[in-house]
């Protein structure tokens, strides 16, 4: 059997982690390719309902990143997006979502190797928890046939 | 309550408002919301241990709001979903008179909500014990387990939204889960669209649930969905120390602190 | 239906070295809804260009992908070329496949697969795109500088020179700033006074300058192009336009004993006074804390001796309101007083005094005239310490940065030390020398090398009096860490440059954010360093952090350039990718609830509440309105809004769901 | 078809329920959690909930499930292609221990949807279900049957109906229809001749309210009444009512789509929704609770009966058990059937 190959999505901010991912291909830093970007303007536009979608339609880890506290391009973006996460983070957690399959991160637009490393060691980490069968389960079987079985 | 009767009277009589919103005896041992709009129908007004429907969902109903002035008998839970609708621009001062009832079971009218804020404020929203303790017994689960906790619990959800309904702060008249530009929450009612639907309730509740468990007890199928508005009250108090309605300050999840916690942001 | 054409770039051999670019053609080409794709060696090149435009016009395309570089990269050049081909601008997107792709992944069969994913994620989501018309805004050609100091100065004269219309205001009774206290300054020692006042009489003088000294900020509302601002005046006790600043009244004060503020305290000034004698405006104020009439009730000698009647006792702070186009921020620094440093005993020991005063000291205008006299004898020092980094780079007291300009002035210092007192020893404790700058470095080695100063590396360690001396302990640490103590007379700390106590009240009234410091952050710290993040308000000086003159005055000067280029359109063109509230036929009229949590969530206070009225007049729902010249299109809004009542154009919610629905499944 | 009257043992019960269960059948039966009983497959005699006065849900959700696949698609080169669901795709269903005013409530439901267009899937589904009723020995303050044509022995719609003689006495079963037979021959020694039983000792009085007719006619000029108001105003106005109730038959039709494959699937929808007639213009014809609260009676009580000769209501009184708001419906039809026109 193949390996398995985890599907990760990110979703980062155009002004700090994607300007990261395009410095990382400057400097042609190499990394896993398992890795799909979404461009926010803004940490704070990601709805956390984008991220249950992910899980609904089969990824297997998700990176959300954005630029550092006090960084922001807006502000104050960061901040708000970083109060959610911490409300959401905790609320799949309670929910039994596998909160190790969702990597959180600041990285700038200088840090093209940070944004290799994050890539790299969320692939590595998703490998090892296997694909999100548990998920997947309850995802891919949304129409019961019958009641409340 | 003749107290409340009498006064709900006067204020019908003298036209100082329009509607009465208050409780009566209902079907079986229940009790339900009266609105007294003529002043004998104030002598249906109770009050007792029964009344814990949170009476402030009624204040942003268009058929009730559109009666004219209102007055509300409102318990702690009650007067403390009314604060964070005022604070959220959907009750104030000129639209609704508040007939406190205190925790010992007295009446105070307030003069404005100012002072119905001020009376909330002396108390803090707890968790009630036998909550607290589901709660940990969740949390000593693993993942997984709570994952399957929950996907058993949630399923026979039927998607009636009465726990919307009974909810004071899910006034919207277009909730998410009606937004169909793309579909965000699945309509139909399976393990999926349940959780999500329910998820998506809690997250919206954060920094605004002010646990009167009017959703539990509305849930027909007495799933324990508060438990989730619960568990968010609890974190929001762990991470930013917690909130209380008001009418001013700034909303939890609507603001930040440069110095917010967190431990896994890498 | 959608048309949209796959244009996929070899970027020469950057993305095809490791993608399979015909096979992302071909394989987009079979996406519902595409209806050309090609590769092609360099799309950016004006063939590539000419390639896109050309199948815009043949196949009728009603969107464009463009698989190539980063976004960050071409996407304004791809999108001209749509436009200029007749298509929306906005119906254009860019899939990365150098940067993130081809540069980062090894040639393969995985490569090549999330080159097309990338593809299909953004051939959905442009099916999703809309035309979009860029926002116009008209523009108030009028700048208010905050602070007079050389770079509010330098930014004034610059805008005003443009032609448009400038208001300075200036906290003090004068300009000049801290400029106006130096004496000579680095790497020349020519005269501060001596080329800034000039500068401050041009600012007094230009017809496009309306300057307002003794006023401060009270509130901001608007937008680029067009503020609301208030300035209050504060009263200065005179009737401005009749006095002729003959100095009378400053003569006659009985309060004599005021500390003065431009002398750093070693000097006095009256309770009505001009604070230096090159003051612009050259007239006085009354300093109402110390005035016997303002403590007492009377007095009231300034009144009887002035000989034109100017003195007005009940003179008010006045608002005065102001349209305002772009705000250049100058407000400078503080330094850090050095009571924070106990064992170096400022305050308890006279002599140990700041570098800002030993610059009163060695001004020809200061109290001692010029000599370097100490404080608390008058004696002239014939041995003398400075220590730098006193607060700066020491993260203990709270300051790990480097405050930039000591080095600079304490070799001034001690240059200027050696020439005045012959055969004086001076003595300067360092952690490193930073001279980086034109002819910086061969200033600081004229004063150890020609002037004979002692540098020795190492810090103090504490400072006490012993038998009439200030003992500095101290040691080498390029002589193996060796103590040493030196009996000084003097002793002069080069503290902290730090931001202005207010200055964090005023970056909140300004909602332009700041750092861990307080000092205001620029847009981005090299492309943008002038630019606050918030449009229309720029940066000059020390402000920003702590710097030199010539660095101030080419700050202020590039504000200016920002400001002059804000200034010559009439109307302001923005990126229309902003969040717009929904808006549906009535009765409904929006799914927006009124519940205004979003307004606490913007950082651009871009949320207004709109009332929508029935035809008697009352108000029958009140909604969220997005005010498009102030929203800056973070979204932060959008992703908390519950009723999804606000969307952001250019990321709209179907676009972005319909990005993660494509990226994970097949279409 | 004149009924089979026989005697089942109260031990030969379980004996039936592990005849039914095999067989490619699936039995479904009371389930008692979180103080609630519903309908659901079971595999263990014992887990089926007895204590019960009526379930919080109804069967309906066996003929006619919350959400339903109706078929599958894929995109691809040629366009289009569907595939429906199979019948034979739907196991035989043992629908055990429903009420009498349920199992009429197959009948009206039924009606819907076959009024015009023949509902394929709906009809398919319940072929495949044999209704074992059991008749109610108790009743609460909520339940009218009587009051719409029902009654707590009633054998309408049951293919077998069982009365419990006595406390804990054994049961009287009537064979009513051909598949109640066939469940017969399964077993045939559970079920022993039945002597002369008079069945209606054992039932639960429940008292009548008023009659079909009396609401009938009166809602006929009932429309415009103030009625409605003053009864809808505590409403609150979500979808436990009509999701409770074994005739409520509106759905909505929504597709799962994941780019080139997905699913159509039908789901539960509700009148006392706001958004319900929302038209996308942003006019709504049903605007507010009142017009919504007074489309269910209406429908229930003057539509219904008008257009497909049954009435929509079976007087199980789960809907006012459910409401969170505490709509009594018996009390609004009382307040109706007095109310000065």
């Amino acid at each position: 059997m193949a390996e398995f190959e985890p599907k990760i999505v990110a979703f980062v901010c155009n002004w700090c982690t994607y300007a990261g991912a395009d410095l990382t291909g400057t400097s042609r830093i190499k990394y896993a390719s398992n890795v799909r970007i979404v461009r926010f303007p803004c940490t704070g536009r990601i709805d956390y309902m984008l991220l249950v979608k992910a899980f609904d339609e089969g990824a297997d880890g998700i990176i959300v990143s954005g630029c550092h506290p006090n960084d922001c391009h807006y502000t104050s973006g960061n901040f708000h997006a970083r109060r959610r996460w911490i409300m959401f983070r905790s609320l799949c957690d309670f929910i039994g979502i596998d909160i190790r399959r969702i990597k959180f991160s600041w990285v700038s637009a200088a840090e093209g190797a940070k944004w290799a490393d994050i890539v790299n060691s969320t692939v590595a980490a998703i490998r090892e928890l296997g694909p999100y069968e548990e998920y997947q389960k309850v995802a891919k079987k949304p129409v019961k046939e019958v009641i409340n079985g | 309550m003749d107290e409340l009767i009498k006064r709900a009277k006067e204020l019908l009589e003298a036209g100082t408002v329009k509607v009465v919103i208050g409780y009566e005896n209902g079907s079986a041992d229940k009790t339900r919301a009266l609105f007294a709009i003529e002043p004998k129908d104030a002598d249906k007004l109770i009050f007792d241990s029964r009344c814990v429907m949170n009476l402030a969902t009624y204040i942003t109903k268009a058929e009730v709001k559109g009666k004219g002035k209102m007055a509300i008998t409102a318990t702690l839970p009650v007067m403390r979903a009314i604060i964070q609708l005022a604070s959220e621009f959907q009750v104030n001062d000129s639209n609704l008179l508040v007939l406190g009832i205190t925790p010992e079971s007295k009446m105070i009218e307030f003069k404005d909500l100012a002072e119905v804020e001020a009376f909330v404020h002396k108390y803090t929203i707890e968790i009630e014990a036998k909550y607290s303790e589901k709660l940990e017994k969740l949390d000593k689960m693993t993942p997984s387990e709570r994952w399957s906790f929950w996907i058993e619990e949630l399923s026979p959800c039927f998607k009636c939204y009465a726990c919307r309904a009974a909810c004071p702060m899910c006034y919207c008249h277009k909730c998410t889960v009606e937004f169909n530009q793309p579909q965000w929450i699945p309509v139909p009612s399976h393990d999926l669209g349940n959780l999500e639907w329910h998820m998506m309730r809690a997250i919206h509740l954060a920094g605004r649930c002010i646990d009167c468990d009017a959703c539990y007890n509305a849930c027909p199928l007495g799933i324990p969905l508060n438990l989730l508005t619960k568990r968010m009250l609890i974190d929001a108090k762990e991470h930013f120390g917690g909130y209380q309605p008001s009418i001013k300050a700034d909303h939890l999840m609507s603001t930040y602190k440069p110095d917010d916690k967190d431990n896994f942001i890498m | 239906m959608s048309k949209i054409g796959v244009f996929v770039c070899h970027c020469g051999e950057n993305i095809s070295a490791t993608v399979d670019c015909a096979r992302v053609a071909e394989t987009s080409g079979k996406l519902d809804g595409v209806a050309y794709s090609v590769d092609y060696k360099y799309m950016c090149s004006d063939p590539g260009q000419s390639l896109i435009k050309s199948a815009i016009k043949e196949k009728g395309l009603t969107g464009v992908v463009v698989a190539a570089c980063s976004p960050r990269m071409h996407e304004p050049t791809f999108r001209k070329a749509c436009a200029e081909a007749g298509l929306n601008p906005y119906m254009c997107e860019m899939a990365n496949l150098r940067e993130h792709v081809s540069w980062v992944h090894e040639k393969g069969e995985a490569t090549t697969e999330k080159a097309i994913d990338l593809v299909r994620i953004l051939v959905e989501k442009v099916k999703y795109n809309q035309s979009l018309n860029a926002i116009k805004v008209p523009v108030t050609k009028t700048a208010l500088v905050i602070g007079g100091g050389i770079a509010g100065i330098q930014a004034s004269l610059d805008i005003a020179n443009t032609g448009h219309k400038v208001i300075l205001i200036e906290k003090d009774p004068s300009i000049g700033g801290h400029m106006s206290q130096l004496s000579e300054t680095f790497p020349t020692l020519d005269c501060s006074q001596c080329i800034l006042t000039p500068r401050m009489v041009e600012v007094a003088q230009h017809p496009n300058i309306t300057l307002y000294s003794y006023a401060e900020l009270e509130s901001v509302e608007g937008f680029i192009g067009n503020f609301k601002v208030k300035i209050r005046r504060k009263s200065k006790s005179i009737d401005e336009k009749l006095c002729t600043g003959c100095g009378l009244c400053t003569t006659k004060c009985p309060v004599k004993k005021i500390p003065s503020e431009f002398n750093e305290g070693l000097g006095m000034r009256t309770a009505i006074y001009v604070p230096f004698p090159q003051a612009v405006p050259n007239k006085p104020v009354i300093d109402r804390e110390h005035c016997t009439y303002y403590l007492k009730g009377k007095c009231r000698i300034c009144e009887k001796v002035c000989p034109i009647q100017a003195i007005r006792f009940d003179q008010e702070d006045t608002i005065e309101e102001v349209e305002i186009g772009a705000i250049v921020l100058a407000t400078g620094f503080s330094v850090k007083q050095p009571d924070f440093f106990p064992e170096y005993g400022y305050g308890k020991y006279p002599d140990v005094i700041t570098g800002l005063q030993f610059e009163r000291l060695a001004s020809a205008s200061g109290p001692t005239l010029g000599e370097i006299r100490r404080p608390s004898d008058g004696k002239v020092p014939q041995n003398i310490v400075f220590v730098a980094c006193a607060g700066s780079r020491d993260e203990a007291k709270g300051i790990p940065y480097c405050s930039k300009i000591c080095c600079m002035y304490i070799a001034k210092h001690a240059m200027l030390y050696q020439h005045k007192v012959h055969g004086g020893k001076s003595y300067v404790f360092y952690m490193d020398i930073r001279a980086g700058g034109k002819n910086y470095e061969e200033f600081v080695r004229r004063a150890i090398e020609e002037d004979g100063v002692n540098y020795v590396r190492g810090r103090v360690s504490r400072i006490y009096e012993k038998n009439g001396k200030l003992i500095v302990k101290g040691v080498d640490t390029l002589l193996g860490a060796m103590p040493v103590d030196i009996e000084a007379d003097m002793v002069v700390l080069a503290t902290a440059g730090v931001a202005n106590s207010d200055a964090e009240a005023l970056a909140q009234k300004l909602h332009v954010s700041y750092d861990a410091y307080k000092f205001f952050a620029e847009a981005h710290p090299k492309l943008k360093p002038v630019e606050t993040n918030t449009a229309g308000i720029f940066l000059a000086g020390a402000c920003q952090s702590p710097r030199d003159i010539p660095e101030s005055v080419s700050m202020a000067s590039g504000a200016a350039v920002k400001v002059a280029c804000l200034f010559s359109q009439d109307e302001l063109t923005r990126d229309p990718l902003i969040a717009v509230v929904n808006r549906m036929a009535p009765p409904v009229y929006s799914s927006c609830v009124g519940c205004f949590l979003c307004v606490s969530a913007c950082p651009y206070q871009a949320i207004e509440k709109e009332e929508i009225k029935n035809r008697a007049g009352e108000v029958i729902k009140t909604l969220a309105r997005v005010n498009p010249g102030l929203c800056q299109g973070c979204g932060t809004c959008v992703a908390f809004c519950r009723t999804k009542s606000i969307d952001l154009q250019g990321y709209t919610h179907e676009q972005m769901y319909t990005e993660v629905m494509a990226l994970l499944n097949e279409y | 078809m004149k009924s089979d009257r026989r005697l089942v043992r109260k031990g030969s019960l379980e004996k039936l329920f592990e005849v039914l269960k095999g067989d490619n059948r699936q039995v479904y039966a009371p389930f008692s959690r979180n103080g609630r009983t519903s309908y659901r497959k079971i595999e263990k005699f014992s887990d089926i909930a007895t204590d019960y006065i009526q379930t919080t849900q109804s069967s309906k959700e066996v003929s006619f499930p919350r959400t339903e696949k109706i078929l599958d698609y894929s995109k691809n080169a040629d366009g289009m292609s569907v595939k429906g669901i199979e019948p034979d795709q739907i196991p035989q269903i043992m629908l055990w221990g429903i009420r009498p005013c349920d199992a009429m409530g197959i009948g009206e439901l039924s009606s819907i949807f076959n009024w015009d267009y023949k509902d394929e899937i709906y009809n398919n589904r319940l072929s495949k279900v044999t209704v074992l009723g059991f008749s109610c020995s108790k009743t609460d303050e909520y339940c009218f049957c009587t009051s719409v044509g029902g009654n707590p022995g009633n054998t309408e719609g049951s293919d077998i109906l069982f009365t419990q003689l006595g406390g804990n006495g054994d049961y009287l079963a009537e064979i009513l229809t051909e598949k109640g037979e066939k469940v017969i021959a399964l077993s045939p020694e559970l079920f022993e001749a039945a002597g002369d039983i008079e069945k209606e000792k054992f039932l639960a009085d429940v008292p009548v309210k008023f009659s079909h007719k009396e609401i009938y006619g009166k809602l006929e000029k009932f429309f415009d009444s103030e009625e409605w108001v003053g009864q809808s105003l505590r409403c609150i106005g979500c979808g436990a009512c009509a999701y409770v109730c074994p005739t409520c038959a509106c759905f909505d039709i929504q597709d799962d789509s994941h780019g080139k494959l997905g699913s159509r699937v039908r789901c539960w929808d509700s009148c006392g929704f706001s958004l319900f007639t929302l038209h996308t213009s942003g006019h709504n014809p049903r605007n507010v609770q009142s017009a919504r609260w007074r489309q269910r009676i209406m429908h229930k009580f003057s539509y219904m009966p008008e257009r497909l000769s049954v009435y929509g209501c079976t007087g199980c009184g789960r809907c006012s058990r459910a409401c969170p708001a505490d709509m009594n419906i018996l009390e609004h039809l009382t307040s109706i059937k007095e109310a000065a026109l």
